[in-house]
């Protein structure tokens, strides 16, 4: 199994998704560099945050023009797992590969703290260890995360189960003051149809490890890989 | 040929940057404004001297990168030509 | 802009440029010969108090700079300390006050983005930033907009850069109404081996320039000249310097990368004084000499004077000196990354620089006479005249209701919680913080050992001001016991010495007796100083800023596995108070706060007591004895237990034996800790053989705070507490 | 009353934006592109119906709120009187 981690000169979590990955999952990890239009074999590949080009006019936007991002594109449309967390969710959606965009912060303001997750759907490759209905806590660290569609848009995500993960109070219940960053219909992360593209705007990479004092970000990338194998070894 | 190109969120969009800016207009004294979008603005120095060329080349360009055409809109301006 | 290279060099013009009669004569004399306007430029930068110090570097001699740990010491672009497993911590900081009154957002923006630079320009990669703010009083004209833009400047680059921001200071005093201070600190790691420094050497070498175009942006901000040449080219030349973090973060790497090539022989980035400070700094600290051909300086905008390129201080710029023959390689990694790249002069033998711009020769001096012979003064220092009345013991008012007291300081700017600054901050990037801003200190993993750093910053201007020999003992003595809560041991301190005017013998006084006080404590703790800066002139319109000499301190835990709380986290525990009361309110916050009054001398500093307390701290964590511990600071016993309540919401129930009013007492060295019941006894024997006073005075538990004192009792909600601290600030910032 | 506010950076200071964006733009093919210059846009309803105060009014807005006067220029717009 082999995990690919895209760098955009303003990445600036790709160390820590690798870290992740290689030292605590025990994976084999290579970096993926922007320019150029190759996987190298990478069977999941992760979009990590930062500002991936500085990215001034919109989280996201230029990188979704990037060359290794057609990679990712064919990579995606043929089944293969990709994960965008935080800069990598809006390179995402700034690709259409998935919906909707990400606004600035309801507060104008950048946002790190923790904030609490309730997984809506259990059966992605990214979610399949952990319960629906579990909740997840894990850091938020971003000035634009507040998702938006047209109405009919964000009905359609619903009835298509699209929405993996959402912002609850620590309860689990859906609560406006704990949809920190505004977003429509409380969503922090969400699935393609095949479930194979998964984007969110918190960083399951910042809670992987007891020594930082939570780890419940680590069956994200467990289930990662874990699907990324089995991908691999159905011959895909 | 210069051109300005201006985006704003589309209508059905909340637009919580203008929400925030009436807001704070108003508690700085400036309470009869009714509504404020807000959105971004860009020059350009386009490099072409034909209108019909630099309107077609702002528009791809737009699609393209300037505006997120899945929340915002754009607007096209050519300005006057370039004097230089 | 060609008037100033064809304006007259005179001493007046030297006056503008903020050289003294004597200084523009010594350079004359040194020359022997009238400067070129370039020269004189060069000249007034690198006297300038900010890159000569010269008005503080006999005080600053008083600091102890060595110790078993230090590597590096003040003199190169940062200081250097070994922190075990091979590792070295590099840290400074610098303030960028100034800039930031001018333009928050940038000016704050472009102090983050300047310390970094010096900590990578050694080979450190940087892994964390803390900013010490004081602002003035909210109502003051412009003070809101200034917090904003100062919080999301910082947050802005940082954030964007990729390095966490895990603690800082804000605090709050009219004396920063027209002067607001911004200090920024950065820490980075490095393989001991792998330290690089700024020392040009090798003749035939060539310079190199990366990073960003040079504009006409802050020209001059070094020698802080009052007035230029006339009104019109002040107008067209911005003072504001503008950054790109993107642009930071790309040279960070880019920097890092090239320096493992091998084929640097120094590097430094362009700070204050940009071109002209780093390319003579690096020469005179080789003994080597350099040409420039300032036509391949990239520039933003064609035209630029010798003048302006030497002088400018746009951002995200490097000199590098390359290994004649091997430049390409280091080539190659900048234009990978995007970076604009260009050879533009040499080094040269025999110790002068010269300088072409246009196929003529701008300037041609010896470098050491400006930079190691630079003017020192010996300024006059004396007591302000109302000494006796400013530390004349206060009036100290008895609260009637001391549960009021305790919401109403709560409450105030400088003790509220400061959440709404650093949730602006990405503290948890790097994935390496253990405990991020709130605490008493941050905590980095060091990955791969099983070490951490502890970091902190500390200083509080109200006793410097009125007292600064203890002011100074006691910034460094409260830095040394926040790091010990969390279990760390210094290892080495750096720090931005924040005064007003230096030709006031009163504000000389302030920094003399400041440094005096430092270094005492420095001594008595044994924490060396690395690196530092000074900032003088903070005044406006006559009125100068308390001095505020702010200390960061790096420490090392050696086993994170141990790293207690600053707040209670469970019910039943046991509550130790550790250290002395003396009942001492000069310059308290309650004083301050609640009543007006700033006066009388602050607290004792007992630097024995302050060690020991460290050290019994350090070995009770190292036990693992102990679940919660936080220093008393401002506000005293009542605050600090209040705090220790709202982490977990977990409140507690004490009885002291003091009076109301010393509930808000000051006194130093004290801490609070928790620890199980099983605990408590050996807890105490520890403390007893440590020497520090001890006493248990109640347990945790229940949602409710209570504090019995002499003739009463202190009652009050946690939660309500908790909502009126954590609200505050934002409130009254009017968000 | 409605009005355009358009916010930019001076022309000596640096515009990271605009010059992230210029070449994001020679990137994806746009190369004849010589200059992007990067601001804000704002629309406002301003809730009076004179121009001459409604000038006064975004003045005042700008020097106070809308623009950063140390850093930025701005030009103001009065559109088409508001139908409602
Ligand atoms: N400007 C700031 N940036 C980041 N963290 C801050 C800032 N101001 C205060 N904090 C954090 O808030 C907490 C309380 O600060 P302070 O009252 O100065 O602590 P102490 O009294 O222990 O020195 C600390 O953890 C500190 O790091
Ligand atoms: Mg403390």
């Amino acid at each position: 199994m082999r995990c690919g981690v895209v760098v955009f000169p303003g990445s600036n979590c790709d160390h820590d998704v690798y870290h992740v990955l290689k030292h605590v999952l025990d994976q084999e990890v290579r970096f993926l560099w922007h320019d150029e239009p190759r996987l190298h074999g990478s069977e999941l590949v992760v979009l990590p945050g930062g500002w991936s080009y500085g990215d001034y006019l919109r989280g996201g936007a230029l990188a979704a023009l990037s060359p290794v991002m057609g990679a990712v594109r064919e990579h995606a449309e043929r089944g293969g797992l990709v994960l965008g967390i935080c800069n990598g969710f809006q390179v995402l959606t700034e690709a259409k590969l998935l919906p909707g965009a990400l606004r600035p912060n309801r507060g104008q303001r950048f946002e790190c703290r923790d904030v609490y997750l309730r997984v809506e759907r259990a059966d992605t490759p990214f979610t399949r260890e952990y319960a629906a209905g579990q909740v997840l806590r894990m850091p938020i660290a971003h000035g634009e995360g507040n998702y938006e569609h047209f109405p009919y848009e964000l009905d359609r995500l619903e009835r298509d189960r699209l929405v993996a993960l959402r912002y609850v109070a620590p309860d689990g219940a859906l609560a406006d003051e704990w949809n920190v960053n505004g977003s429509a219909r409380a969503i922090a992360g969400l699935a393609n149809a095949g479930g194979n593209v998964f984007g969110l705007m918190p960083h399951p990479e910042r809670c992987a490890e007891e020594v930082l004092g939570n780890s419940d970000g680590l069956a994200l990338f467990a289930g990662a890989v874990r699907g990324a194998a089995q991908l691999a070894g159905a011959g895909r | 040929m210069k051109a300005r190109v201006t985006v704003y969120p589309r209508k059905e969009i909340l637009d919580p940057q203008g929400k925030a800016i009436q807001s704070a207009l108003a508690r700085v004294g400036f309470r009869s404004v009714r509504e404020v979008r807000a959105g971004k603005s860009f020059e350009l120095d386009l490099g072409v001297d034909d209108a019909q060329q630099a309107g077609d080349l702002l528009a791809a360009m737009c699609e393209k990168l300037l505006a997120n055409t899945v929340v915002e809109d754009y607007e096209i301006e050519l300005l006057a030509a370039d004097a230089s | 802009m060609s008037a100033p290279a064809e304006a007259v060099v005179d001493a007046k013009r030297a006056a503008e440029m903020g050289l003294s009669g004597e200084e523009y004569e010594r350079l004359t004399g040194l020359l022997g010969r009238t400067p070129s306007l370039t020269e004189l430029g060069i000249t007034s930068a690198l006297w300038s108090e900010h890159c000569s110090y010269k008005s503080s570097k006999v005080h600053l001699k008083n600091f102890p700079t060595s110790g078993a740990h230090v590597l590096q010491g003040p003199g190169e672009n940062a200081g250097v300390v070994d922190v075990g497993h091979g590792w070295v911590a590099v840290f400074k900081m610098e303030s960028h006050n100034h800039p930031s009154f001018i333009e928050p957002y940038q000016g704050a923006a472009t102090g983050v983005g300047g310390i970094l630079r010096d900590v990578f320009t050694m080979g450190a990669r940087p892994i964390a930033l803390l900013d010490s703010l004081r602002f003035g009083e909210l109502d003051a004209p412009r003070m809101r907009s200034l917090i904003d833009g100062v919080v999301r400047g910082i947050g802005t680059y940082g954030n964007c850069v990729g390095i966490p921001t895990v603690g800082g200071e804000t605090g709050f005093h009219r004396s920063y109404n027209g002067n607001i201070l911004v200090n920024a600190f950065a820490l980075g790691i490095a393989r001991r081996e792998r330290i690089f420094k700024a020392r040009a050497a090798g003749v035939g070498n060539p310079i190199l320039y990366a990073g960003s175009r040079t504009g006409r942006d802050g020209i001059h901000g070094a020698t802080m000249a009052s007035d230029s040449f006339d009104a019109e080219s002040e107008k067209k030349r911005p003072t504001v310097q503008v950054g790109d973090p993107f642009t930071e973060k790309v040279l960070l790497e880019a920097c890092l990368e090239a320096m493992r090539t091998g084929a640097i022989v120094a590097i430094q980035d362009m700070g204050a004084a940009g071109l002209t400070s780093s390319t003579f700094e690096m020469a005179s600290r080789g003994g080597v000499g350099f040409r420039l051909d300032l036509d391949r300086v990239p520039l933003r905008e064609p035209g630029l004077s010798a003048y302006e390129i030497m002088l400018s201080e746009s951002q995200e710029r490097m000199v590098i000196v390359a290994q004649r023959g091997k430049q390409e390689a280091v080539t190659r990694v900048f234009q990978r990354w995007g970076l604009e790249v260009a050879t533009i002069g040499e080094v040269t033998a025999g110790g002068r620089a010269e300088i072409r711009r246009g196929g003529r020769i701008e300037a041609a001096m010896a470098i050491a006479p400006l930079t190691d012979q630079a003017p020192v003064y010996h300024r006059p220092a004396a007591p302000p005249a109302d000494l006796a009345r400013r530390q004349a013991p206060p009036e100290v008012p008895v609260p009637d209701d001391p549960g009021a007291a305790l919401a109403r300081l709560l409450a105030t700017p400088e003790l509220a919680s400061k959440e709404w600054v650093w949730r602006q901050y990405d503290h948890t990037v790097r994935t390496s913080t253990v405990v991020g801003p709130g605490g008493d200190a941050a905590v980095l993993l060091l990955k791969g050992t099983p070490t951490g750093l502890a970091l902190t910053s500390d200083v509080n201007p109200v006793y410097c001001g009125l007292d600064p020999r203890a002011g100074g003992r006691q910034a460094v003595a409260e830095a040394v016991r926040n790091l010990a809560c969390v279990g760390a041991e210094p290892v080495g301190l750096t720090d931005c010495l924040n005064f007003g005017n230096p030709e006031n013998p009163e504000i000389m006084w302030q920094l003399r007796e400041c440094v005096l006080g430092m270094a005492e404590a420095c001594r008595a703790l044994a924490v060396p100083v690395v690196s530092g800066n000074v900032s003088l002139y903070n005044e406006t319109e006559g009125r100068s800023i308390l001095p505020t000499p702010t200390v960061a301190m790096v420490g090392v835990v050696p086993d994170l596995g141990d790293t207690p709380e600053a707040h209670f986290v469970r019910a039943g525990d046991r509550v130790i108070l550790l250290g002395e009361d003396r009942d001492e309110h000069g310059g308290s916050a309650y004083l301050r706060w609640l009543h007006g009054i700033e006066q009388g001398r602050p607290p004792a500093v007992d630097l024995d007591a302050e060690g020991r307390l460290a050290r019994l701290l350090r070995a009770l964590t190292g036990q693992s004895l102990l679940h919660a511990a936080h220093d008393l600071s401002e506000g005293g016993l009542a605050v600090a237990l209040a705090e220790a309540t709202f982490g977990a919401r977990v409140g507690a129930r004490v009885a002291v034996p003091l009076g109301a009013a010393a509930l808000f007492s000051e006194s130093q060295a004290r801490a609070l800790i928790a620890c199980s019941p099983a605990h408590a006894d050996r807890v105490l024997e520890h403390a007893q053989r440590a020497g520090v006073p001890a006493r248990e005075i109640g347990e945790t538990g229940g949602d409710r705070l209570e504090i019995a004192f002499d003739g009463g009792r202190l009652e009050a909600e946690v939660a309500a507490l908790h909502r009126t601290w954590s609200r505050a600030l934002p409130e009254a910032l009017g968000l």
